[in-house]
């Protein structure tokens, strides 16, 4: 128990000494993660907008193996990255292996089945009415898309927050795609991986902390979006 | 007719809602610059045929021709000219200003947007200082009803469809609404077509009625039409007439259908006569008694629209004020309407 | 001129003991090549070197090592420094083992059926143990109840241990972070030490450029020269945790 | 790249050889995240449906905390749970440390915000009619909360499957309290980043493999539920 | 009136939105087994009204008595008994049959459930057969609307709510409707209050009618508000007199209010008088141009609610069969409306 009390305290030292391995762990982490966020969400707002909203074949099918997809081990998307940017791998002369841009690739990968299937369901939720509404007004497809999203914000909202949890937290990919190496591709989770490793439960818990830190900045930064 | 001057062509259109027929209209023509009134019970298909002629959905089989062409949906030819109020009109999760300008942002029209957002406002009756600020949530019903009335005005379309607009509208915006689909009409040419239940309402903004019932379209504007049960003694129980019998002893004697499938008869107005007095040797004529339950002005064709109830059935006739003052016509008079039994037609 | 840089693949006791953050500084002054290191179980450290992700291992796993020698993956093997490894206990010495012989020691962990933490993830560490049940006489245990396999890395397999009142083997640097973690007070204490066989070589690997080309086959000799050279050597003999002593520098 | 393919000829090999290791493991995985989820879900539910319906005080932090815990690190809720029901813990006694149960706590603890914040999210955006209708009708309290929830079912199906793909892919949780233990509290995840660190990439794919098979069976399962 | 015969007793009631104040009655007092009508414009409080005599909302000031006792939303002893239809009825994403069963089932009422939804679907006019199994969204807008007061009627509450309940629903299931309130009360003692915008039906159902202008209640009935702008130039300038001058020309002259606050007048029916000529000598007295619009019968009270347009504004008077025989009036006729500038209430 001692060690949870020493991992507060750990945390604010960590934080005002400005520990340069904290801090340069701190902003792999959220660049990696920005990066990440930002091109899952770009590319699965769209998948789930599409899944939602239109009826077509195979659709209840696509929808399991999406939400098979949100089952995917975040070693084993690691393994696949891997496989593709080792140097003797399809992409290995791109070097993205051990790099944050490496990690950011695999955290897409983990983070765009959330952001689509979140998005999806909830774009289902939305009132016929409101779709021959927009219809009727003259709305073409690309407006459609974006009035239909800006209607569901606040279930965007929760899928893009879960995802970004699920992102800054996630060992696998940064471990196996970043390799953990000090100064470059560690990032917070990894970091703790290493403390707790070494049986330093104290820094494990503080690195925690730091990152619970972030995510709560973040999320208060987010709730002004958020329904009045 | 040229072509340009119709608006609207349907041919052979059917629609389905899985494997229900609700829509059969083999041909049927809408003007360039007319009103047209859709007048039919619940559930005759109304909201369907609104819902193609804006073409936010494609029949099940058959064309609808726009100027002369076909056109689909989200064809760009007529996305943003042909717009319908809903029958249950949805607001964006946005103000009221945002709602009644979504239609213009999407066209890029964006001149002078607060004004034109205030008039359209005022059209409806509604205060621009109050409303335009207000959530989507802070309406009453009718005030809601309205402010969708309002996204639709201020898009000027060509071709303007109103789903019920004045249901859970007060007297007084029902007027306004009435006057705004006129001044679309004249102003810039705009073709109407509008479903409502109301029926002077319907009657007093008007050129054309259609009838709807059962998806099949009766072009002359509004009939009376008796569903069954129908029973097969007849006066003569030859097999030629059927009977309706209502509740309170009066039957009505109909020429039976050459079809088996008719479950509905049309008396059209024309073939039915009001008189204060029944005519003693009658024949088969149906002389049913009943009162006048109202008398309602069609302001443009100075012509009153009368209900009158047999029982528990209503029907509908149009008489001149001469007919009316003649015989001293008032609400809770007791009348008599005459038609014939062979001047039905089955549906 | 551009700096150059070498990723070096090594196990997590070099660096969970803080060696490397004390050394590579100094190999970077002298030589100005940046050296990168990522840290994982022994199995995968070779694994990478096999799919050149590296250019250099630092490992102590030596049968291992000389397997993938000959599998013409690796090339020059320079052993650099050694440590030793202990089996650990509870205080109470339950099977009691306290100062047997390895051997001795682990026939009477099997015969009592006193719980044993083995690693099993075939690390360095864990290839060693496996060699101390052969060299006992003992099949490999598997599914016997006693034997536990944690298949994590060593200080989480001691605290598996402490938890369950249970013998491990460990190398002597993670004992010693565990002890200090534990205030000096540890609930299990060292019951076998010093047979020769619970040596622990490391040596310095470089990838043959036969299957690795593109590995910087020049900056990783250097590296291992380095390793080897007396100033390197001199400061791993220096090198001390929590006031212990912990690799003891053999470079020939 | 090849052991991406070997993988795939392992998993088949696996599964059918009967190989008791790989399904002990799977055992382990099936119940630990099957009573995680049934906690949670149990408990997520009702918290989500109150803080999506009702509006008070204080509603829009406790979403941001909310937020913020879907941040938590599993290592970190592993050690705390650790810090628990470790001997020296204040549940030492029960014995939870290196037990399935020790890990469906952690997992529940993991799950609960993912359940809770897309529940509240979808029961959020229930329209206010509805609210209206049933109230008119005569529900009572309990009433509200089932028949809200049914009429949203679709969203929390997608809660629910989101909140499964993290407890059975999480691994810090099962490290940290399950630890590992072959043929008692290995799952699959555990079993992969071992495999991994042993160099065995083939191995790590064809356990992930496996998860996602189970995963595959259980969303199709539930895809019955599906809107048609 | 005993206790018992009260259902509703609201005291001091008052209802904000936000800041904005929708509702406040003194004092407002609804009989057991009574059918009150209310009428009034857009966002003049009618729902918020319903809803808060449905517990479904606290009043922000003031107290409900309900049969004596004051009550509060989800108390046990109103939960079950009073039910509102409300204005935007909202179905259930089930069948048609597990919607109107809702109500029961929660009740734990499930004898002859089929029979009795059977039998529910046939009061608003549906058939079992066609409709129960159907999806809450495979329905026309006025079907869905006949669902919903299916729904409130198979519970046989003591106290039945409508809002809006004939919106949208054609004339037939609007009798129908009509007749299932009616039997509500006399079959089971019901009290009902019913917002509708169709005065006609609405008069033909309810036992008492009250008017709500921007949250006040007139408890006489329809009666008759004239909304400003006003001008202060009378015929006698001399500041007790306010004027509205209608686009035609014709000059409406009312006698100040006391308060300043006021923007509305109400101009009793009481005090209107109907006649075809203008009288010479007129004084003060208003004497408007206009002509008949609408004439409806009051079923059960055998009078004649006219509506008479004054250019744009619309009068509406009760009048008997004689008074209508007498001088011959029908829809079109041109009348004349009198009524003395002191006879205004400012409100
Ligand atoms: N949620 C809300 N927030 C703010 N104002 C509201 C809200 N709901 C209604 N109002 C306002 O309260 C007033 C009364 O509304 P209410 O719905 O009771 O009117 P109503 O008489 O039922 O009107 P209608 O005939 O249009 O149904 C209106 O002015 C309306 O704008
Ligand atoms: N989605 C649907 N699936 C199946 N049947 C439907 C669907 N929508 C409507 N219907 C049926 O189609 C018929 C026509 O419906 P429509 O909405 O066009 O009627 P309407 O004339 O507008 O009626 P109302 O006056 O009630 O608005 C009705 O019988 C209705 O039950
Ligand atoms: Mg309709
Ligand atoms: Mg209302």
């Amino acid at each position: 128990m001692d060690f949870i009390v020493a991992g507060f305290i750990k945390a604010i030292e960590l934080l005002i000494s400005g520990d340069t391995s904290t801090w340069t762990a701190v902003w792999a982490t959220i660049k990696v993660s920005t990066c990440s966020m930002l091109l899952s969400i770009g590319a699965g707002l769209p998948c789930g907008f599409l899944l939602g909203y239109f009826d077509f074949k195979g659709k209840k099918h696509l929808r399991t193996i999406l939400d098979t997809m949100l089952a995917f081990p975040t070693v084993f998307i690691g393994l696949m990255v891997y496989a593709f940017i080792s140097r003797q791998g399809p992409m290995g002369e791109l070097g993205l292996l051990f790099t944050l841009t490496g990690i950011a690739i695999g955290q897409t990968i983990l983070a765009f089945p959330i952001v689509t299937a979140i998005t999806a369901s909830t774009i289902e939720n939305i009132d016929h009415d409101f779709k021959l509404t927009l219809v009727t007004l003259g709305a073409g497809k690309r407006h459609i898309i974006t009035t239909c999203l800006w209607e569901v914000r606040f279930g965007i909202l929760a899928a893009a927050v879960t995802a970004y949890g699920r992102v800054l937290t996630e060992v696998g990919i940064s471990m196996m795609v970043g390799g953990n190496i000090k100064y470059h591709t560690r990032t917070i989770t990894t970091a703790i991986a290493l403390e707790t490793n070494k049986g330093l439960f104290a820094d494990g818990i503080a690195l925690g902390l730091v990152l619970i830190m972030i995510a709560f900045i973040v999320n208060l930064s987010l709730s002004f979006l958020r329904k009045q | 007719m040229t072509q340009k001057e119709i608006t609207y062509h349907l041919k052979d259109i059917q629609h389905y809602y899985g494997n229900t027929k609700v829509l059969d209209i083999a041909d049927l023509k809408i003007k360039k610059g007319s009103i047209t009134g859709l007048i039919g019970p619940n559930g005759s298909g109304k909201s369907t045929l609104l819902k193609l002629l804006a073409f936010a959905q494609k029949p099940t089989r058959g064309n609808i021709f726009y100027k002369g062409r076909i056109e689909l949906p989200f064809s760009p030819t007529v996305r943003s000219k042909v717009t319908l109020l809903t029958q249950k009109p949805y607001l964006l999760k946005r103000t009221v200003f945002e709602n009644i300008a979504y239609g213009l942002k999407i066209r890029k029209d964006k001149k002078h947007l607060k004004e034109r957002v205030k008039k359209a406002l005022l059209t409806v009756g509604l205060d621009d200082q109050k409303f335009a600020v207000r959530k989507w949530h802070e309406l009453s019903g009718g005030e809601a009803q309205r402010v969708s009335m309002a996204a639709r005005l201020i898009l000027k379309p060509e071709v303007l469809l109103l789903d019920e607009p004045i249901a859970s509208v007060d007297t007084e915006s029902a007027g306004l609404i009435r006057k705004a689909s006129l001044k679309a009409r004249d102003n810039w040419g705009a073709t109407l077509v509008i479903a409502s239940h109301d029926l002077q309402w319907l009657y007093s903004i008007s050129d054309r009625q259609l009838s709807i019932f059962k998806g099949n379209i009766f072009s002359t504007g509004l009939e009376n039409i008796i569903t069954g049960p129908f029973l097969k003694s007849g006066i003569k129980s030859d097999g030629k007439t059927l009977v309706k019998k209502l509740d309170d002893g009066q039957i009505i004697t109909l020429k039976a259908p050459g079809k088996k499938t008719c479950t509905a008869v049309v008396i059209r107005k024309k073939n039915i006569a009001i008189s204060l007095e029944k005519q003693l040797d009658n024949g088969l004529l149906n002389q049913l008694s009943g009162h006048i339950v109202s008398m309602l002005l069609e302001e443009k064709k100075e012509i009153i629209m009368a209900t009158i109830s047999i029982h528990n059935l209503a029907f509908i006739l149009r008489l001149t004020s001469d007919q009316i003052s003649r015989i001293n016509l008032y609400p809770g008079k007791k009348v008599i309407l005459k038609f014939h039994p062979n001047d039905v037609e089955w549906i | 001129a551009k700096t150059e840089s070498l990723m070096m693949a090594t196990t997590t006791s070099t660096d969970n003991t803080g060696l490397l953050d004390y050394l590579i500084p100094h190999f970077e002054k002298e030589t100005g090549i940046i050296l990168k290191w990522t840290a994982t179980g022994t199995g995968k450290a070779l694994k990478l070197g096999q799919n050149c992700d590296v250019d250099v291992l630092l490992v102590h796993a030596p049968p291992a090592e000389k397997k993938y020698i000959a599998s013409g993956f690796g090339k020059d093997r320079r052993e650099v420094m050694f440590n030793d490894f202990i089996i650990i206990g509870p205080e109470d010495d339950p099977a009691k083992i306290k100062g047997k012989s390895t051997s001795d020691a682990l026939n009477a962990v099997k015969s009592k059926q006193t719980a044993f933490m083995s690693r099993s993830d075939d690390s360095g560490t864990n290839k060693k143990e496996k060699l101390l049940w052969k060299n006992a006489g003992i099949q490999q245990p598997d599914k016997e109840k006693w034997y536990v396999q944690t298949g994590q890395g060593m200080l989480a397999t001691i605290n598996v241990a402490q938890e369950r009142n249970g013998y491990t083997m460990t190398d002597r640097g993670t004992y010693i972070k565990y002890q200090s973690t534990k205030g000096g007070n540890a609930p299990l204490k060292i019951m076998v030490e010093g047979d020769d066989i619970l040596l622990n070589q490391y040596s310095v690997l470089t990838l043959d450029p036969k299957n690795c080309p593109n590995a910087k086959y020049d900056l990783a000799f250097k590296f291992s020269d380095w390793m080897a050279s007396q100033n390197a050597q001199n400061l791993i003999k220096d090198f001390r945790l929590l006031g212990q002593k912990l690799f003891i520098p053999n470079a020939k």
